[in-house]
């Protein structure tokens, strides 16, 4: 459903990305994985519409989506959770999720898109009414993730979740994924912890130096330690 | 090389611009005289804060040149006017006056409406020997400060302001303390001096100036200060809007002492701000013209100003400067055919006792005295009426 | 007596400030930016209602309406037109920063009080009021009915703006745009448009603020510049943040201005305002009044 | 032939109004010494907005201060220019030092606003401290006596104005290329970054704060020499507003900026003496297109095309002030 090729991209004079070609076919898990500045971020942030691209295409469902700011790639059915998660400090929980689907043309069942994404993180019930900026890191994951729900995205984008999360939520962190996968939406998972990565995605794509340099399915990585080393370099 | 040349295109082009500035100076005998022409150049503040004392003034003096040049001139020599702006700002005052001295090189010059900022050209002025009468600006030391022996002014300055007032104020059974209300600008500043010595000297006492913004929106505080003084008459030296906020509070907070304002306000002007006369009852104004708006004294010139400016608002500021231009006319005329700077100076000190206009004074110049208009009336409101009460308080 | 007299004269004007406040704290906390062009939106508003008023002759809450409608439209173009070239270019990584915009706001003031002198530079004009009753007493106070009109209209507009943001899609998405615009484009916002509507709503702000003082004071383009400085104030009192504590950083300010020009000096009421801006933001840069600065990252 | 007209820039233009003073009017020539005063006043603001990056609103000020002592000295006691153009730019420096602390507090746009409200008090002051400093009346600057020479006059003034003009811009020249400069420029790039290096960052802003308010005080004194008449009003917001103009216009951040920027923003107000209404909108309308679609000025366009050379200190990027952004996180 996301088709990439040639992408280049970068910040002003700088170009990270050049020439990068991928492919999330309709309800995958797929990983992008890469170490610290091969360009992963930019990737996320070129195919959102945040920053602009310089050459490539990228398309979605057969139309293409580049050039477009980020409000109308979000209208086609994208959406990102950032690595920084981009939270709206002082609002409470509870608008956060409100605000997910504010955008969204069909905005009757607010109540029901809110009750759905809370399945996913009920956890989060408790904390309705407390402010964004309040939380634990764990807990501002799942307001992250959940408000980007209850836009019901059919792709999901997600920037290093498990950064900073302790091991137990990380894993938890997983099976929410696969639950979400298992619903129907398809997943761009971009990670350094491969252990996550590999845990729930279908097919791997290892960026270096803002290009592939290596893909497959999940099943042709099976030494991670080699895999690591792979985008290392 | 191609850099080179759009080097030098570049560097050719700064000199030009730096010329375009400059021009080739060569000296008349007689700057600004053709047998057929006089040049004035005149200052004021057409854009900028004071802008609203810049063409009403103007063409209140513009029209009497119209008029003059309408009867075929002076000797034979037909009025031609270069109007400058100088945005109430000293530097642009400055560089008009040395634009319309050196650049146009007029004859004379007529202008200024502020005084900060026309202070600022008299040295120029002075230097150059070219005569020049007063628009608007009220300070006493552009006229009054010795050496002078170029500048004119043709209606009533600041000084003579303050001191009608405290002779006013002597005047008026059981007034012994009184207190100023005013800005903290060059325009009332030209009123204190002279106030408070009249004041000392008739034995008024002065219990406290308060300061009032220019752009006050409320004066609940200085009312109830002054209030508190208890007062037995309040002098208020504020610009109209500043001064009508003031007398809506004063009348609103029951501060009814009378109340004197200098010539900066106008009564009628007063009246429409406020919404009626009920809040100046009690208010007495120096005025500078024969009449209000509409008398039968101004109505020559108000059909004049409506002859040559049709767009033009007839308001209070609108005649202010038309007595300079009636005595600038009167002394060319003196000066005869054989016009020269030196004779038009001359012609002017021995200007004794011209009507001024629509002003309620006659000009007299001397070599010694060059503040031409001495006579402000006192005006009053009666039965809700705007009446002159008399002028027996001139210096 | 004399103490509830100028309380109510400090508690108007300090209606005003905030109100002039408001605004600055709206395009303040959305693009962290002061804006020197909202004195001239106060002026501008007020010469449109005059013109609604006295030369068309519309009666006065039409005009009201028209003044604040018009000028609010009018802060939508001056955005359009000199605000978003410069965030653009900012995006793109190739310009400045906030000060350009800052310095964009400036000319802004510059050239607005310019064109406002075309038309009406040549003398000073008169707003009537909204009543023809001047003044009513209460508890023997003699309280202008423009005052009441005043304080009413802040009073209405503060709560109406605070449900505004806590209820109204519009006002969400202006309080998630302002607080992390990136966050805000990430939920489909169209963050260039929330720009365009922060700065209507500040200017109908500005413009309110303009209609109502105009009958207290006079119509003239400099207007505007004192009652920005009173503006800023009125917002570093409040902290920059909130909707209610900037209308009571205004109140403050409004109170004891007229306190202190009554019992220290009048010449002080001049220089009140830069006296509390600096004092504020040196020593209380949260503001008097507990509010949060806006999360900017 | 090129570079060495490009390296001597600075002196070709002082020698260029030299030459031009023996064929200009008095008009012309009093519009030139206003050119350098505004020419020492742009390098003052640009050492502090181009190169160290903090936005100070207040040098219309600082230029007051500059004017006031400096006219006050020479006519109320009788003060040799000599004496009293420094004092005047040393009174200027201590007020702006005072300022720079608060810039140790509050950063960017508050202290826009806290150097703003400070103009302000300083033109009240001015204002209401009638017995020094005549309050709205203002001063009269009597023309100075240096060397047993009368200077009165604008060819005479020129003489003073156009020496000061030229050693402050050869000062700034050496301040922008000494450590100090450096300094500069390291804090307006990254404090952080600044501060790991070394650089006193404090110390390095008061004193930023110090020499941009000098440069202003001798700016204001020549301007109380070139008007000869000073009151409080010609030291106001517009006046600050107009400093900014020619920093922007001319160039942040290069030395032939405020020299282009001065020449412009004198000479066109002139040329549109004819159209008023355009004078003021002009100032406006000039500030908004520039930052809008030239944000390096005219220098900055000029040095692009290799017109004017690219100096060791010249920016890469275009830079104003500001916050700082955190650079984009690469994953």
């Amino acid at each position: 459903m996301l088709d990439i090729t040639g992408l280049r991209a970068g910040y002003g004079a700088h170009e990270v990305l050049k020439g990068l070609s991928m492919r999330v076919g309709k309800g995958q898990v797929v990983a992008l994985l890469g170490g610290n500045g091969a360009g992963k971020t930019t990737t996320l942030s070129a195919i959102m519409g945040l920053i602009p691209s310089q050459g490539g295409e990228i398309a979605f469902e057969s139309n293409s989506i580049q050039g477009q700011p980020a409000h109308r790639v979000f209208r086609h059915g994208l959406s990102l959770v950032p690595q920084w998660r981009e939270l709206f400090t002082d609002m409470s929980v509870q608008e956060h999720l409100e605000l997910g689907a504010i955008a969204c043309a069909s905005r009757g069942d607010l109540d029901a898109r809110v009750a759905s994404a809370l399945d996913y993180f009920p956890e989060l019930r408790a904390h309705l009414g407390r402010r964004a900026g309040t939380l634990s890191g764990g807990q501002q994951q799942m307001v992250a993730i959940a408000r980007a729900l209850t836009a019901r995205p059919k792709l999901l984008m997600l920037d290093e979740p498990s950064m900073g999360l302790a091991p137990l939520v990380v894993r938890e962190l997983g099976r929410t994924i696969k639950r979400l996968n298992e619903a129907g939406t398809s997943v761009l998972l971009v990670e350094q912890n491969m252990h996550l990565a590999l845990g729930v995605a279908s097919y791997v794509y290892v960026i270096r130096a803002g290009k592939i340099i290596t893909h497959g399915p999940t099943g042709d990585f099976h030494d991670e330690k080699e895999l690591f080393h792979s985008y290392i370099g | 090389m191609k850099t080179s040349v759009r080097l030098s295109l570049v560097a050719s082009a700064a000199l030009a611009l730096t010329f375009a500035m400059a021009a080739p100076h060569a000296r008349a005998d007689d700057p600004g005289i053709t047998p057929t022409s006089i040049k004035i150049g005149m200052i004021g503040s057409l854009t900028g804060p004071a802008a609203a004392w810049g063409w009403p003034t103007i063409n209140g003096a513009r029209m009497v040149y119209d008029a003059v040049n309408a009867q075929g001139g002076i000797n034979g020599r037909k009025i031609e006017l270069v109007v400058e702006d100088e945005q109430c700002a000293p530097p642009m005052a400055l560089a008009a006056a040395k634009k319309l001295i050196h650049r146009d090189k007029v004859f004379m010059l007529h202008g200024g409406s502020c005084s900060g900022s026309i202070l600022a050209t008299r040295d120029e002025v002075l230097a150059n020997e070219v005569p020049m009468m007063i628009l608007v600006a009220t300070m006493d030391k552009i006229v009054q400060e010795k050496p002078n022996d170029y500048i004119y002014r043709a209606f009533l300055p600041g000084s003579f302001d303050g001191k009608i007032i405290a002779d006013f104020i002597a005047t008026m059974p059981n007034v012994k303390r009184v207190v100023v209300v005013g800005h903290a600008d060059e325009h009332a500043g030209a009123r204190y001096g002279t106030l408070t010595e009249g004041l000392k000297k008739h034995g008024v006492e002065l219990l406290g100036l308060e300061t009032i913004e220019t752009e006050l929106t409320d004066a609940t505080a200085q009312v109830l200060k002054i209030k508190d003084a208890k007062p037995d008459a309040v002098v208020l030296v504020g610009r109209p809007a500043a001064s009508a906020v003031f007398l809506k509070d004063a009348h609103r907070l029951g501060l009814d002492v009378p109340m004197i304002g200098a010539t900066v306000v106008d009564l009628q002007d007063l009246a429409d701000r406020i919404g009626g006369t009920d809040a100046l009852k009690n208010m007495y104004v120096v005025a500078v013209y024969k009449g209000p708006l509409g008398s039968e004294a101004m109505t020559p010139w108000q059909e004049m100003l409506k002859k040559y400016y049709p767009s033009d608002k007839v308001q209070a500021s609108s005649f202010l400067g038309t007595s300079g231009a009636l005595a600038v006319v009167e002394g060319l005329k003196k000066a005869g055919p054989d016009l020269t700077r030196a004779k038009f100076v001359e012609a002017m000190n021995g200007i004794q006792n011209l009507d001024g206009g629509p002003m309620a004074c006659s000009l007299s110049f001397s070599a010694a005295d060059h503040d031409g208009c001495r006579t402000g009336v006192m005006w009053g409101v009666r039965d809700g009426k705007i009446v002159v009460i008399g002028d027996r308080w001139k210096n | 007596m004399e103490i509830a007299t100028l309380l109510s004269v400090g508690l108007s004007n300090g209606c005003l400030y905030g109100l002039v406040g408001l605004g600055l704290v709206l395009v303040y906390s959305s693009q962290g930016i002061p804006n020197f062009a909202h004195g001239e939106l106060f002026m501008a508003g007020a010469f449109l209602a005059y013109t609604a008023i006295v030369l068309l002759g519309l009666p006065y809450f039409l005009s009201f309406l028209i003044a604040v409608v018009g000028i609010g439209l009018m802060g939508m173009l001056l955005e359009w037109l000199a605000i978003r070239p410069i965030s653009l270019h900012r995006s793109l990584g190739r310009a400045s920063s906030e000060v350009a915009i800052v310095l964009a706001t400036v000319g802004l003031a510059i050239v607005l009080k310019g064109l406002a002198r075309i038309p009406w530079g040549d003398s000073v004009r008169n707003l009537p009021t909204a009543f023809t009753t001047q003044t009513v007493t209460i508890g023997g106070v003699a309280i202008a009915t423009q005052r009441l009109l005043i304080v009413a209209v802040t009073l209405v507009l503060t709560v109406a703006i605070s449900v505004f943001f806590a209820r109204a899609p519009l006002g969400k998405k202006m309080r998630a745009t302002a607080q992390n615009p990136t966050g805000a484009k990430l939920i489909g916002i169209h963050t260039s448009n929330i720009y365009s509507a922060t700065w209507a709503l500040a200017a109908a702000c500005g413009a309110i603020a303009g209609v109502l003082a105009a009958p207290l004071i006079f119509l003239h383009p400099d207007m505007g510049t004192r009652m920005l400085l009173k503006g800023f104030a009125a917002a570093c009192l409040g902290g920059f943040g909130s909707v209610t504590g900037v209308l009571l950083g205004g109140v403050l300010m409004g109170v004891v201005e007229i306190f202190a020009g009554r019992y220290i000096a009048t010449s002080m009421m001049d220089i009140f305002a830069p006296i509390i801006i600096i004092l504020v933001l040196l020593f209380w840069p949260q503001g008097l009044f507990g509010a949060r600065r806006a999360a900017r990252v | 032939m090129r570079t060495l007209l490009q390296n001597n820039l600075v002196w070709l233009f002082f020698a260029g109004t030299v030459a031009l003073s023996f064929t200009t009017d008095a008009y012309s020539q009093y519009l030139m010494n206003l050119v350098l005063v505004y020419v020492v006043i742009g390098q003052g603001l640009n050492l502090i907005l181009g190169f160290a990056g903090m936005f100070a609103f207040a040098h219309g000020a600082f230029m007051g201060i500059g004017a006031y002592v400096s006219a006050l000295l020479t006519a109320k006691l009788g003060v040799s220019l000599l004496v009293a153009m420094p004092a005047a730019g040393v009174a200027a420096a201590i007020v702006g030092a005072l300022i720079g602390f608060p810039a140790l507090r509050v950063s960017g746009l508050y202290l826009a606003m806290v150097t703003l409200g400070f103009s302000e008090i300083v033109q009240w002051g001015i204002k209401h401290w009638k017995s020094v400093t005549g309050g709205p009346d203002g001063v009269s600057v009597p023309a100075p006596v240096l060397f047993g020479h009368r200077f009165y006059g604008d060819y005479p003034t020129f003489y003073i104005v156009v020496v000061v003009a030229l050693a402050m811009t050869l000062l700034a020249q050496a301040i922008i290329r000494s450590k100090l400069g450096r300094a500069f420029v390291a804090i307006r790039d990254s404090e952080i970054a600044a501060q790991c290096s070394g650089i006193k960052v404090a110390r390095t802003k008061v004193l930023a704060f110090a020499i941009s308010a000098f440069y202003a005080g001798i700016g204001g004194s020549l301007f109380s020499l070139t008007q000869s008449y000073i009151t409080p009003e010609n030291f106001g917001f517009y006046q600050t507003t107009l400093h900014f103009c020619i920093v922007i216009v001319g160039g942040a951040a290069s030395l032939a900026g405020p020299i282009i920027g001065s020449i412009i923003l004198t000479w066109l107000p002139e040329v549109l003496r004819n159209a008023q209404a355009l004078q003021e909108i002009g100032y406006g309308l000039m500030l908004i297109l520039f930052v809008i679609f030239a944000p390096r000025g005219i220098a900055g366009f000029l040095i692009d095309k290799g017109i004017l050379p690219r100096e060791r200190f010249s920016l890469r990027r275009p830079s104003l002030p500001g916050r700082s952004r955190p650079a984009p996180q690469e994953g």
